[in-house]
């Protein structure tokens, strides 16, 4: 299949069952962020539902691109029961992953991520896998700032 | 504008795999058999001989223009002012002062909304743009009127996409003191009635910009008959260099406008605190700067070869070739066109797709050699008012025909497949 | 900064000769051996290299820019970035962001004059500029000034033609609010101590743009090592295409501006009655309208070039020749040099003749091939200072050698028979 | 002489030695007008001596290149003892001359004149053909307009 070259199953699969989706507001989050990419039109909203220091639950709402929607599915299942300081490095870790070449390392990203590796060769199409991390790392802020 | 499908065989002349062969780009592209390129809109490919003017004017001709006396400079500078002269007579001006070379459409419209229209707008005034403007057409006439206190009105659309006149009928009142509107809609492929505009805003006295960056590829442009004060657009778009456009402005309008820049080239005599300075003569005082004399060259021989393919032939493929994809669209469930009144005929079709992302559609599409376009195509207003947040868009111009169509189906028929089985 | 008449021969690697056949112009001038090119602080000729980059990004890489999905799109975009990276590492900025690509260095400086000095310029403020500023480092601050009730005030010359900062002792006072002037001058030949003079405005918070137009093609620029706040330059004049130019900006400094032009491309959220625009990030909120990727694509080959040249022999050999030229021109009684503080070696060297008027004696060099400029040189202030209408230039370049000097002198020659006897 | 292609013997002549050319203010006539070219810092002035509707005497002043004074020169010939009609008429057939291509035509010049034809080849140097004729039209109309 020619598409194969960007979206591999695994994404696909994500995008075609998003996990962790709310189809109308997250209701009882500890913390909602938002973050949209107005080129595209894409929006989504992160929710975290925290057990101490520990993300319980993570939940998203949105609409997008398949890049998008898989990026935050993908998302919500690796950074489940996750302590926020792991989280948040993995954010930053993401973010490094699809900026500057010279600076970008998969080491360390849980396999479950490897299939974002193909869109890092699409500049184009970063910002659809970076949006649900970075309202994701606005979410922990929001959180921890209560 | 009565086709069917069969009418895309061409009468006569016109034949795009002859016109093809005349573009670099398709003998080079990695698999030129691959290379659908449906993003005409965005930007043309070029054609051999643009290609040659441009290499012969840094290898032949260069020199600097407008200062040197020496036989070099001598003959730059007339290769300069015969590129202006050519795209006068390109465009019906009648004089070749009228011609501004710019470095974009985008720059000549922010000529006219900083150095024309911004001096004399007052608070109270209206400016209107129509409902389907590039931000290229719209955002400077925004922040003149933010700087003004001006108040920037919509024409806005029917449900057929088109201009509704009838609801702008303080069009031509007496507070309007500018429209500026597109020839042809970068996303709608709509042609407005530009010239009946002109004549009626022309009775009341209201200066109107026409913005023919999606038009002058394909339909012919006479400025006299169309009877606009200022109208812009980009080389890039017909065939032309990168980094060059044109303003065409009345030259009455032009000898009231301030420039947007100002330094070498657009001065007599510079003043100082006691003497104001004089700025050179028409057009020299709105280009500042050495010119791009091999991008002038590019332009003059891109309108050159256009014209040489003869605008009718152009004109009839374009329409007959959109024709024929919008009916082919149309047979997918799934995709809607976007409003227009009839099948699309000026080489854009635009259209949504039930369940795929336009992004995701134009990826896939972009793997199977099929470069269409995926976004709001800086028509934020048009697509806020059609309750979309992106489109994807196809658009055809002279080198393509039947088989990229053809491609553009298969790979939409695939990404179906990819994403919604 | 010693060098006698024998130091035209190049110490090891530079060949001036080697590096002439790089430019195809001086093979197809219908008489090379007569073109002697001393035009060159107006503009450079193009190498091959350069050509060529322009042409295969046209014929191989050509697409919209920053928009599609396609992969031919994709390549054009690395393409453009990938030349703003190597003009980045060319000037020694510490990011890619910090570099906005204009039409010209006329652009980069009324860019900044309109959008970061305007803003905060008040009625009693000072902006200075040096009084041997080309019209295009002039103009834009002379412009700003009036606007705002700011003084435009002179860093005026010693009689050697160096910036006399004794007697500009307010440059740093606290109404000083912006210093503008060029790292070489166009008509003097001049090189101004820049590094220095941004070390002090930089204590006392003056932002400095340093105009290096005519430096940027044979000294090594480091905008880091020499603390400016902006810079400028064209390509044209260091061997690269028409039609594009660089400004830096440090990044505070970007953040901070106004875009000159807005439309296409450098919006993100486009505003309405009840909510502000919302920009681009920086540097794509400079770039309103269609990227000159070609134009791009050919200014990096040019800085590969002159990187590739290396920059130590570019520059030796651009002082000996013109070293050796103003002492050749010496030997002519009626020629006066135009004011320095030692030989010029900076490629310029300006003159007058007692009887001849620059005009004449530039048409007939001209006719004997010898590409010499006459008149202002865009540089009316400095003229009106020296109590002059205008001046003969001869400008060197990499390609140029001591044959070309001795067909400058024999021209003045012939010219002092065909006018003086 | 390489330089004979635009500085035709006659123009040297009419540059080494300018006829009616005054050095200091032209004193005592019936109209004077300025021309200036800021590009190149030539200046002229051109001072009218009329008896009745002809022009007895022509006399003028100024600095500038070569072209610029050996036209200002042989203008002063062509038309001292002409009519303002005539003279009126030929400077506007030197400004066609001098224009656009097309339009230019040197049917019926005075002779004398035609050693300024080479100039017609380099468009940067019309202007210093031009000023002075440009600035006697204007004495003209100013001596007219008494
Ligand atoms: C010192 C200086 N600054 C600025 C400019 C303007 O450059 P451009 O005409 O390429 O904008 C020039 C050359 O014309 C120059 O010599
Ligand atoms: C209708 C319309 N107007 C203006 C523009 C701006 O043209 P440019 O980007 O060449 O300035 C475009 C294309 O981008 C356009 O489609």
């Amino acid at each position: 299949m020619i598409a194969q070259d960007l979206y591999k199953e695994t994404l696909l699969d994500h995008y075609r069952h998003p996990r962790n989706r709310s189809d109308g507001p997250i209701a009882g989050a500890d913390a909602v962020a938002r973050g949209a990419n107005p080129r595209c039109g894409d929006e989504v909203e992160i929710g975290i539902f925290m057990q101490g220091d520990l993300i319980r639950d993570v939940m998203f709402r949105g609409r997008g691109c398949a890049i998008c929607i898989a990026s935050a599915s993908m998302m919500t299942e690796a950074v489940t029961a996750s302590s926020t300081d792991t989280t948040r490095r993995l954010c930053d870790q993401i973010g490094a992953w699809f900026g500057a070449a010279e600076t970008a390392t998969e080491a360390g990203l849980p396999a479950d991520l490897q299939a974002l590796a193909a869109v890092r060769e699409h500049p184009a199409r970063k910002k659809c896998v970076l949006l649900s991390w970075e309202a994701l790392a606005e979410a922990i802020d929001k959180a921890g700032g209560r | 504008m009565s086709p069917a499908v069969h009418s895309i065989r061409e009468p006569e002349s016109f034949d795009p795999e002859r016109v093809k062969r005349d573009f670099p780009i398709f003998e080079h592209a990695t698999d030129p058999q691959r290379l659908h390129y449906l993003d005409n809109a965005a930007t043309t490919h070029k054609p051999g001989a643009v290609v040659d003017a441009i290499t012969s004017s840094y290898t032949q001709c260069y020199a600097p223009i407008h200062r040197g006396l020496y036989p070099l400079a001598e003959q730059a500078t007339s290769q300069y002012e015969r590129a202006r002269r050519t795209l006068q007579h390109f465009i019906g001006a009648s004089s070749p002062e009228a011609l501004v070379f710019t470095a974009s459409a985008t720059e000549a419209i922010n000529m006219v909304a900083s150095g024309w229209l911004k001096p004399r707008l007052c608070s109270g005034d209206v400016v209107w743009v129509s409902r389907m403007e590039h931000h290229s057409n719209y955002l400077p006439w925004q922040r003149v009127c933010r700087e003004s206190g001006a108040e920037l009105r919509f024409i806005e659309l029917t449900r057929e996409g088109q201009l509704d006149l009838d609801s702008s009928r303080e069009l031509f009142a007496e507070r309007s003191k500018f429209i500026a509107l597109c020839h042809v809609s970068n996303v709608l492929g709509i042609e407005n009635p530009v010239a009946a505009l002109c004549a009626e805003a022309n009775e009341h006295g209201i200066p109107v910009l026409v913005d023919a960056a999606q038009s002058v590829s394909h339909l012919e442009i006479d400025v006299s008959a169309m009877g606009c004060d200022f109208l812009v657009f980009s080389a890039h778009k017909m065939f032309g260099p990168t980094g060059i456009g044109l303003l065409y402005g009345r030259e009455d309008r032009l000898a009231d406008m301030e420039p947007l820049q100002v330094g070498g080239g657009m001065v007599d005599i510079v003043g100082d605190a006691t003497r104001e300075s004089c700025w050179a003569e028409i057009p020299a005082r709105f280009e500042a700067g050495s010119p791009d004399m091999p991008g002038a060259a590019g332009f003059a021989a891109a309108a050159e070869y256009l014209a040489g393919l003869g605008r009718e032939g152009v004109r009839r493929h374009i329409a007959s070739l959109t024709q024929f994809a919008a009916e082919q669209l149309r047979t997918i469930p799934d995709i809607s066109l976007l409003p227009h009144p009839e099948l699309p005929s000026s080489g854009i079709v635009s259209f949504t797709h039930r369940s795929l992302h336009p992004h995701d559609l134009a990826q896939v599409a972009g793997e199977a050699g099929v470069a269409i376009r995926a976004g709001h195509h800086c028509a934020q207003p048009l697509l806020n008012h059609l309750g979309l947040a992106a489109t994807t868009r196809a658009s055809f111009s002279i080198y393509n025909d039947a088989s990229d169509v053809e491609a553009l189906i298969d790979a939409i028929l695939t990404a179906q497949k990819v994403f919604c089985e």
